[in-house]
This record gives C-alpha cells, structure tokens and sequence, in this order.
C-alpha cells in the first residue's frame, strides 16, 4: 500500500502494544493484513507479543472485518483485535 | 423502523417493548433477550467486568445484521441496546427485542442477532475476580460454542420458520 | 421456582423479569415472549377478543410442559401468565419468561412453551369483527403450523442446545 | 362405566350443546371416550351437531388431555372441547 494509515489496536492487542490507535506508513510491499502484521510486528518486542499468535488476530478494514489476505489497498482505518466476546 | 444504541447507562426493557408495540394492532408477538453479568460460581467470582468496544463499527455491524433479520423474517420492529463499560453482577449488558405478527419469527430474528452479537460484533469483556485472583483481571475467551451457534444460521432453510 | 398464573388482568412483563432476576448473580440469560391481541388487516378487523378457559386444567397442562422444559434445559426460573376474557388490540394476551445461565437453554425453553401453550393448553379465542360483520363472533380456528412447531420439539436432539 | 360422571364443554362444543357442564349416567357399555360421543350424540339435535365431526373434538378425562380410544373407567370429569388456539 502507498501512504499513512490509521491502525487501531483493541482487548488484549492493545494493551501488549501499549497504544489505542497510532499512524504508520507501511512500504509499497506490504499488500495485505497479513502482510501489515508481519510488518508491524518486527517493529519491537510489544507487537511481536501482540501478533505472537497470528491464528487468532482478527482485523477490520474501514469497519469491516476481512481476512488475513484482503488487500489493504485503498484502506483508511485497519483494526487489529482479539476474537470477540461481547453480547 | 430498528433501534440501535450503544450507552454506558442502564437501559428498561419495559420502556423500549413499550416505544416499540405501543397504538399497534399489526404486533401480536414481541421476544426480548436481556443479557445480565453473571457472579460465576465458586471461590473466585466475578467481582465485576468491563466492555471494550469498537466505536463506529460496533453500530455499523449491529445494524448490517438487523438489515439481514429484517431481510429473512417478516419483522415489525428491532431493538439493539449493548452497554459498555463497569459492570458488577446482576447489571443488564444486552438487549434483543423483536416484534412480529407471529411468534417464529420474532423468536428466530432475536436468536439470530444475539448468536451474531457474540461473534461478530466488535466488544471484549474483562473480567475482575473475588478472593485470591482479586488483583488480576482477564480477558474472557472467545468460545467455540458461540461460533457453532452463528455458524447454524448459514445453513439452508434458517429463514422463515414453521411456526407462523 | 416456577411462577403460573391465569388471570383476567393486565401484566407488567417488567415487574415479573424484575421479580424473577433481582438479587441474583446467577442468571445470564433471559427471554420473554409476549403474546399480544392483533388487530388484523383489511376491511373486516378485529374489534375485539375474548379467550375462554378451562380452570384448573389449563393450569396443570402448563405447570406439565414448564416441569418438561426444567428437565430438558438448564432453567433458574420460568414465568407464564396467561390472560382469559375480553381483550382489545394492542392488548397483552400472554407471557412466557425463561431465565438461565446461558442463553441457548432460555431460548429453546421459552420456544417450546409457547408451541405447546399454543396446540395444548384449554385456551380457546373467538374474535369480534368491525365493518360488516360486527355482529357476528367466531371461533378461532387450529392452525396446523401450531401443530408443526409443536411437534418439532419431539425429535431427537431437541434438548440442550448448541448454543450453550 | 357405572354410575354418574360430570361432562363439561368448551368454546363451540359449549355453544352448540347450549350447556357448561352436566351429570350424566351413561350405560355400561360406554367403555371409550369415543363410546360416549356416540352416546351423547344420540342424546338429541344440539349434541349431534357438536360432535358431528368426531375428528375435531378433543376430550380430556380428570383435566388430562386423552384419546378417543381411552377407556372411561374411573374418571370423575370429562370434558369436550375443540382444538385449542390458546397461547
């Protein structure tokens, strides 16, 4: 993807990475959510632990969630959670 | 004609049958799913619990499965309510309430967002303990029941029921 | 544990889940179902009804079918009211109220008590209409997919659910 | 059965017989339910046309819902009534 993005972090992702949201601009060759955590979590020891276990990270792009190998192209806001447990 | 709120406060499931069915001839059944902070069992109860939720998309995602209710029963009226925030046991969390002409779908619709709600719909629980695990707080896993209950809706025939 | 009643008046479907749920950790889960007195479509409406009963019957065929839903799902309360004598649109008719620690087992409950409340218990409607034929009263037919939601509950597999 | 028993009726089978309930001393060869719909049909004109589509009536014996075949020894109040549209 090309430019800055908002990547938002919730549950227990965000409070391994220490951030509830933050902006990053990733390099062209990072092309899809699964691309992006591997990215991210070469950044330091906290987003390793975070995505330690990429099985069960879920992610939304522009409030929707998407698969590890949805493009992230064109993307505004991409959400990285654990399984949900609300209701 | 779907209501759909996310609050910190408590909601009165009376007042929302109410504002939904009131000077209506065409309602002849309404279903509410009140979800409720359970105090667990044994020496390290729930003490208390704290929702996370995605703000935006927590309503976006609610509202695309009320559009999918509304799609596959004959409905009459929706009503989404989740809190976030504290809660000790005994406080209400959630809210399904369904009206319809007839029972099976308003008892199908309402079984439906809630199995959704569990699975889909951005929200995290926390929870703190009594006794020994008093300091600590956890997370609550997801569970696999709850994504077998969703996935019984993806098979054919789910829609309207026989009970009409 | 059970609450069963008949009676003429109205019911407050607030107070009796207040009533049921209040001061306790226990409960995660509750339905209700409530039946209400429709209107109709079209030319000739439903200006009024009026359900007969019969006593001490109706009661026992639905104190049989709650004590059946206790053993089949993991009840901690059930509640049905069931109203007899005239009743207008818009008018309560019915309530059925399930209380559990998860909410599979308070939704199959509360299900499974209307479909048999429904095709079992000594209740019979008979409508007034408006327009043309306001002077004429008639009796309610049985509807077979009452008959077919009941029978629904006599498969294998229809206990516990998965939703657990 | 022998001696007397209570006979209530419900809805349109209580409109057409023009009665609540009664006390009737059938013979004893009304053994069945459905023996004594045959009896009380011939009883005159009001309780032919209540039970003159066996198939739709339903009887109770002692406020328990019973079969057309279920024998009558016993029971102390039986009631007639259509199909149910409670609920």
């Amino acid at each position: 993807m090309r430019g800055k993005v908002k990547v938002l972090y919730f549950a227990w992702v965000r409070e391994r990475i220490g951030k509830t949201e933050e902006i990053v601009e990733p390099p062209a060759a990072v092309r899809t959510v699964g691309d992006l955590v591997t990215w991210l979590s070469a950044r330091g020891e906290e987003y390793a632990h975070a995505f330690e276990n990429p099985k069960v990270i879920r992610a939304a792009i522009d409030r929707t969630h998407v698969k590890q190998d949805t493009a992230l192209a064109g993307a505004r806001e991409i959400a990285f959670f654990p399984p949900m447990t609300g209701g | 004609m779907a209501t759909i709120r996310l609050q910190r406060e408590d909601f009165d499931v009376a007042a929302e049958q109410r504002k939904l069915s009131e000077g209506r001839g065409d309602i002849g059944a309404v279903v509410t799913f009140t979800g409720i902070c359970r105090g667990g069992e044994g020496a390290e109860d729930i003490a208390a619990m704290t929702l996370e939720h995605y703000p935006g998309m927590a309503e976006e995602e609610i509202a695309r499965h009320v559009t999918e209710a509304e799609q596959r029963w004959a409905l009459k009226g929706v009503t989404v309510i989740h809190r976030y925030g504290r809660m000790v046991p005994g406080d209400n969390i959630v809210l399904v309430l369904t009206a319809s002409s007839h029972r099976g779908d308003a008892f199908a619709a309402a079984e439906f967002l809630m199995d959704y709600l569990k699975t889909s719909a951005p929200f995290w629980k926390q929870e703190e303990r009594t006794g020994a695990a008093a300091e600590k707080t956890s997370w609550v896993e997801a569970r696999d029941t709850d994504q077998a209950a969703t996935d019984r809706w993806n098979k054919p025939n789910r829609g309207r029921t026989a009970a009409e």
